[in-house]
């Protein structure tokens, strides 16, 4: 079998590849999980099949702090052995140095993607990496219940506030006291960041540090985001919330405990697969918008990208293998098997896609709203900022102090932080 | 011992005269000794002196090559501002760094102290006689067992206010009247750590003093019955200071570890500053955030504070460490 | 007077064996939920149960199936052996040199190598990660046994001075007398004597070998090479924030039962291991 | 066989010097007991030799050879141990073989004979496959001293190898050792006791020991009836020798007076001295009398048979002129 492919692979390299230079032994260093790595693993089988060389993964556990130490530590001493990284797209500005120019390898395939994802990759007018997928979240809500209580889907901050608390009291009296009005990822780490920042965005409150580099979480209406999020602990929200990750989330919203839920894409599949109490009945929407000038849905962009080490033995090989995790073909696998946001607009209009995964429609207006977190400006102390923004915001939450004490207070650390320039 | 001399291990004792016998030990010795020192040297000398080598430099991660000198910078220096204004900086005035610093003494002191008083109390327990001993001394021994990344998570979930069982438990039995989120408050962060931490490393303590009390003869107990002594006077006057150097080692090396302690606040609170530690703060410097020289200054003074209890422990508690003469 | 004893006896009795059964509770609990939670499946997960409702091994059938958790626990019962092997062939000699021989430096050397345990993990983790590539033994198990040196051998080292420095002095001077040389003594003389010591300080290193994660993960790049906490933490669910709860449980339902067999295999041993310090003549 | 030398032995341990300048010759064949009270050296002094400890300063000579730094196992020596020391893991059998097996150049067959050899002179023939722990203290204590003599040395040290026996052991191992010393009279053997009725049944020369200096050596008898000094003479004899000073001592022109208590008679009346009972002890075969009179501990005297003198009663005593030791102030005897 593997003897097979090599031969297979190698009869591929001399006539579709000539004058390329010898099969590569590529190494992609992947933070993906279960199905995502098989996903993986059979677009790798391609590219072997396609190219001749072959590729290994090596699989890092999901936690994204893991990865991220591990990744400069290993950049840090020339690590030779992993070719391909796959990053998060906010980790372009802080291993901007570490990876090669993609620019001109890239010159023809730019343009098919979303210009603020190929700009949230580009560091100096140094392409680190290319989009493998995007993310975006959501506000899933309960439709049994909003028809039950005959509610319209919110829009604002305030009306989801309101028709929480409402269905919640409901929904309790009528004998289900683990009812809760809306769950979201409150614990001190880059999810909060993530949340947090659209509730400030979504009043109008900026992006904690602006493209250009200016401070301006320091405002009313970032203050008043925050301490409309505090209101809710407590009330709609379970104290709990203080500690929830996507998957604790996800955990109270999946077993029908809650009637609203901000979460990314991937729960949308799993909140309809066959033992989910909540099958079927949900369905999603932009964020909900905030109050004052400037205000808007607005969601937080995440999503992956694959970059190429500057100390792989074998660049040209391994830039194919990031153009081809990026390309079009892949993004549309990605998105029928693996419901991941393709970073390709056409591909929102794809009819096998949207065979796939009919809920992708829904997200293109999502996506249209999406927010970077202000790594670019940041550069390598983004991690640090966004750090000292959780911290905050997380006080806020927890009754420590108002968001306009806290935010006062994250000002003047964020300009400590920065001194002369990010 | 009826020796008139007290037997002293064979050995150099600074004589003019160098026997054979000397010759050939302290030789052997040094050829005993040779391989673990290289082993350490290299193992953990070598990249000790590096991190605090960084500590004086203005290394980070993508530039370690070009690390330049900088003294204590790192630890303190003063900056003059544009206005005029003189400010202070550095580890040393750094306040989340003494945060660390009081959460990490808190975790050891509270959690030694803890897992010293039960384990007392389970290897008492241990050392009387009773049906199935054998199956409770195993029963005890398993949270030791389990990997700390492991018997974090599983707590993690144990802990998880809705769908935890703990909460559930407590409700039912009227101890809680509502859920409540353990890692999430400030209050109870660094109780859920200490709870998990106890539970998991008790059983060594106790094992350590079970061996302890082990080693008490019977005969000195009867004799206190006896003489009537009240059973808590026996612990106090006979027990304890019997079994206090299995203790005091027992302490130092949980101490040593408690003082570290990463794994588990990582896996349960990584960034609740309720229960950063010293070592979690020195990882998020080092590699979440571009500040390899902060993080190995932190990791330096981290050495230097340990080092400084656990000469102040065995100092107070009269630890014999250096092999003593019997 | 004669009542009132007997009943203050039973009501020892009964205190006594409440504070037996607390304890067992409390430390099997734990242990017990995860593998009743390793039995569930799908939503069940998030629902709280107290004796088993449903059994489905799939879990377990995942965990052995999915990347190569069977390799992983041979790398780490192969990691963590040779590890246990080599602290203890030499932290046997050198607690020999520190325990039995007195020369200048003796205390000082003890409080280094107690030092080094002083040392955090993370702080060497950027200069070790540089010797082990520059070793050439990168993404070995070479990699681990080599750094796992540093939290072993302190500790094999200090337990096992400590258990020598109890061994009566004359068991030593007529094995001189007898014309032992220093290794004779260790090999015929010492190491049969101290056998329950080996046997208890080296499972708890082998325990702290094969609990390492930070090493594990750091010093190996594939999956074949990695060890079982290592594993662990990759186990996953079908997408990026999913977490499996039921197959970790299985996994470390998995990973534990090694380890407590082996607690339970050598229980006897480990305390009178402790105690065996005093062999009388 | 050797004959042993010390010269000006000195041994300090760190800033305290507990040998202080041994001049000592062993002769061949010799049954020499090293005694004295706790702490006077006798232990050290026995382990200098042994080599297991390193001599400060001075010259150690095995037959006229200077072995100041041999390695113990070279000196020819073999050592009982007063806890035995045997290695709990072995056998009898491996116990005793353990040292010939180390040596080079023994065949099985010769060790095995030598071991049974050895095994058969302390009967011990039948426990040669038997573990230490599974021997009673006397059979143990024999099975070290088989040790020793498989070895074949030229020197045998006992280091106190009775005093972990209870009372009646330790006579008869006593008189084993006395027999083991008669069949092999080829062999020097040093036996360290602070019990100075092994060291009189024992040697046949004693060195008594005090603060680290050797204090008299001679045969038993010498020292029981010549003793060089208040020590001497208060250590060797049971009961402890009587000693008076003051007034009493004057009239015989000296500081303190010794005398034994087996050399003083009870008379009617017209004794030299008198004192009043304080305390009877009947052994059957001889009893003891203590007597208050003034002295700073009370005078013993020996007597034939029971007695039935009562607490209370007033005697008068005589001492045997001849027998009486006279000393000076600094304790040396006037002769």
């Amino acid at each position: 079998m593997k003897i097979n492919k090599l031969l297979v692979g190698l009869m591929m390299s001399v006539t579709l590849v000539a004058g390329a230079a010898q099969a590569a032994e590529l190494s992609i260093v992947s933070g993906d999980t279960g199905n995502g790595l098989a996903f993986l693993r059979s677009q790798l089988d391609k590219f072997e099949a396609e190219t001749g060389n072959t590729v290994t993964v090596v699989p890092m556990p999901s936690s994204t702090s893991d990865q991220f130490g591990q990744y400069k530590l290993w950049l840090a001493a020339g690590n030779a052995d992993i070719d391909v990284y796959q990053t998060d797209v906010i980790w372009a500005p802080q291993l901007a140095d570490q990876f090669l120019d993609l620019t001109d390898a890239a010159k023809d395939v730019v343009g098919n993607h979303f210009p603020s994802i190929i700009e949230s990759q580009t560091v100096d007018g140094k392409l680190v990496a290319l989009p493998a997928f995007t993310d975006a979240p959501a506000l899933f809500y309960r439709k049994d219940l909003l028809e039950k209580y005959n509610k319209e889907v919110p829009t604002t901050w305030a009306e989801m506030t309101a028709t929480a608390q409402e269905i919640m009291d409901g929904e309790r009296t009528a004998g289900n006291p683990e009812m809760y009005g809306f769950v979201f990822q409150g614990n001190a780490y880059e999810g909060l960041t993530c949340n947090a920042l659209e509730w400030v965005k979504s009043f109008g409150g900026g992006q904690i540090v602006e493209a250009d580099g200016t401070i301006s979480i320091n405002n009313p209406q970032a203050a008043a985001a925050i301490d409309m999020a505090a209101t809710w602990i407590g009330t709609i929200s379970p104290e709990g919330n203080l500690a929830y990750q996507e998957e604790e989330s996800r955990g109270v919203w999946q077993l029908g405990n809650s009637v609203f839920m901000r979460n990314w894409p991937y729960a949308y599949a799993l909140g309809n697969s066959d033992d989910s109490p909540v099958k079927g009945l949900f369905d999603v929407a932009p964020l909900p918008a905030g109050e004052g000038e400037g205000a808007g849905s607005a969601a937080t962009l995440g999503g992956w990208n694959v970059a190429v080490s500057k100390y792989s033995p074998d660049p040209e090989e391994a830039i194919k293998l990031a153009l081809f995790l990026s390309s079009p073909e892949v993004q549309k696998e990605r998105a029928i098997n693996q419901s991941n946001l393709p970073t390709i607009p056409s591909l929102y209009e794809d009819a096998d896609v949207l065979a796939a995964s009919p809920f992708m429609a829904n997200w293109k207006a999502i996506f249209e709203q999406a927010v970077p977190r202000p790594s670019a400006p940041t550069k390598i102390k983004y991690n640090e900022v966004s750090s000292l923004f959780w911290s905050a915001v997380h006080s806020t939450l927890s009754g420590n102090g108002t968001a306009a004490e806290n935010l006062e207070g994250l000002e003047a650390d964020l300009a400590d932080l920065k001194g002369d320039a990010w | 011992m009826a020796t008139d001399v007290m037997a002293t291990p064979v050995a150099a004792t600074g004589g003019k005269i160098k026997s054979e016998l000397m010759q050939q030990r302290v030789r052997a010795a040094r050829w005993f000794l040779l391989p673990m020192l290289i082993a350490l040297a290299v193992v953990a000398g070598w990249p000790l002196l590096r991190s605090i080598y960084f500590s004086f430099t203005d290394a980070s991660l993508n530039n370690i090559d070009g690390a330049e000198w900088i003294g204590f910078g790192n630890y303190f220096r003063v900056q003059q501002l544009a206005s005029g204004a003189v400010r202070y900086r550095g580890l040393l005035v750094d306040a989340d760094w003494w945060n660390a610093v009081w959460n990490t003494l808190r975790f050891a002191a509270t959690s030694v102290f803890f897992e010293a008083v039960l384990g007392m109390v389970v290897a008492l327990v241990l050392n009387a006689e009773f049906k199935g001993r054998g199956i409770v001394r195993a029963a005890i021994l398993i949270p030791w067992a389990i990997p700390t990344i492991v018997s974090a998570k599983m707590w993690s979930w144990m802990l998880n206010d809705q769908f935890g069982i703990l909460n559930d438990l407590g409700l039912r039995l009227g101890l809680l009247s509502q859920k409540v989120a353990w890692t999430a408050t400030a209050e109870t962060a660094m109780q859920a750590v200490l709870v998990v931490d106890i539970w998991k490393t008790t059983p060594f303590m106790a094992l350590l003093i079970l061996a302890g009390l082990q080693m008490v003869p019977k005969d000195i107990y009867e004799a206190a019955e006896i003489d009537g002594v009240h059973p808590i006077k026996q612990f106090f006057r006979i027990t304890l200071p019997l079994v206090r150097p299995a203790l005091m080692v027992a302490i130092i090396f949980r101490l040593l570890d408690a003082l570290r302690i990463f794994d588990l606040i990582y896996v349960l609170t990584p960034n609740s500053s309720a229960t950063k530690t010293m070592s979690v703060l020195a990882r998020e410097n080092l590699f979440d955030f571009d500040k390899f020289a902060y993080g190995s200054a932190m990791s330096t003074l981290l050495f230097l504070i340990i080092a400084i209890l656990t000469i102040v422990y065995i100092w107070l508690g009269k630890v014999r460490f250096d092999g003593g003469d019997r | 007077m004669g009542a009132t004893f007997d009943l203050w006896k039973i009501t020892k009795t009964t205190l006594f064996y409440a504070l037996v059964v607390v304890i067992v509770v409390v430390s099997v609990f734990p242990f017990y939920y995860a593998i009743l939670t390793s039995f569930k499946q799908g939503t069940d997960i998030f629902r709280i149960t107290y004796w088993p409702v449903s059994f489905s091994l799939e879990n377990y059938q995942s965990v052995l199936s999915q990347g190569s958790f069977p390799r992983n626990l041979l790398n780490s019962i192969f990691i963590a052996s040779v590890t246990v092997i080599l602290a203890l062939f030499l932290a046997v000699t050198a607690a020999f040199a520190l325990s039995r021989v007195r020369f200048r430096g003796r205390g000082f050397l003890l409080m280094v190598i107690l030092g080094v345990s002083m040392f955090p993990q993370i702080a060497v983790l950027s200069g070790l990660f540089e010797l082990i590539r520059a070793l050439g033994i990168y993404n070995t198990p070479w990699a681990l046994v080599f750094s796992y040196t540093i939290f072993t051998l302190p500790f094999t080292v200090w337990v096992l001075t400590t258990f020598m420095r109890d061994l009566p002095i004359e068991i030593e001077e007529a094995a001189i007398v007898d014309g032992a040389s220093p290794w004779v003594i260790i090999t015929k003389v010492f190491m049969p004597l101290m056998w329950p010591a080996l046997v208890t300080t080296g499972l708890l290193a082998f325990i702290g070998a094969w609990n390492e994660f930070l090493f594990a993960l750091t010093f190996t790049s594939s999956n074949d090479t990695r060890t079982v906490p290592v594993a662990i933490a990759l186990l996953s669910g079908g997408s990026q924030y999913e977490i499996p709860w039921g197959i970790i449980m299985a996994a470390s339902v998995i990973v534990t039962v090694p380890l407590v067999a082996l607690v339970l295999i050598f229980q006897r041993k480990i305390v009178s291991g402790l105690t065996a310090g005093g062999v009388k003549g | 066989m050797a004959s042993i030398e010390l010269r000006n032995i000195r041994k300090a341990f760190g800033a305290v010097e507990v040998i202080k300048g041994v001049d000592l010759e062993v002769r061949k064949g010799e049954f020499m007991v090293f005694v004295g009270p706790s702490g006077c050296g006798k232990s050290t002094l026995l382990r200098l030799i042994s080599g297991l400890e390193d001599i400060t300063s001075g010259e150690m000579l095995f037959d006229g050879k200077v072995v100041n730094a041999l390695a113990p196992s070279k000196r020819g020596i073999a050592m009982v141990f007063q806890s035995y020391a045997l290695y709990p893991h072995m056998t009898v059998y491996e116990n005793m073989a353990f040292g010939l097996t180390l040596e080079k150049g023994h065949a099985k067959e010769e060790i095995q004979q030598r071991v049974e050899r050895a095994a058969d002179m302390l009967q011990i023939r039948q426990y040669l496959d038997r573990l230490p722990k599974q021997l009673s203290g006397g059979q143990r204590q024999r099975v070290a001293i088989g040790r020793a003599i498989t070895r074949d040395p030229k020197v045998f040290l006992f280091d106190e190898p009775l005093s972990n026996l209870d009372a009646a052991l330790r006579v008869a191992t006593r008189i084993e050792i006395a027999k083991l010393h008669e069949s092999m009279d080829h062999v020097t053997m040093i036996y360290v006791t602070h019990d100075q009725v092994e060291a009189m049944t024992l040697a046949d020369r004693i060195c008594v020991l005090r603060d680290g200096l050797v204090e008299q050596v001679g045969t038993p008898m010498e020292l029981y009836e010549n003793p060089n000094s208040v020590f001497v003479a208060g250590f060797i004899g049971s009961p402890k020798m009587n000693f008076i000073s003051g007034d009493k001592a004057k009239a015989y022109n000296a500081e303190t007076v010794g005398i034994r208590g087996e050399h003083i008679t009870i008379v009617p009346d017209g004794g030299k001295w008198s004192g009043t009972v304080i305390h009877t002890e009947n052994l059957g075969a001889d009893s003891y009398v203590y007597l208050e009179m003034g002295t700073e501990e009370p005078v013993v005297v020996r007597l034939d048979g029971a007695n039935d003198y009562k607490s209370g009663d007033t005697v008068h005593i005589a001492p045997m002129e001849d027998k009486i030791h006279r000393f000076d102030g600094a304790g040396k005897p006037i002769r």
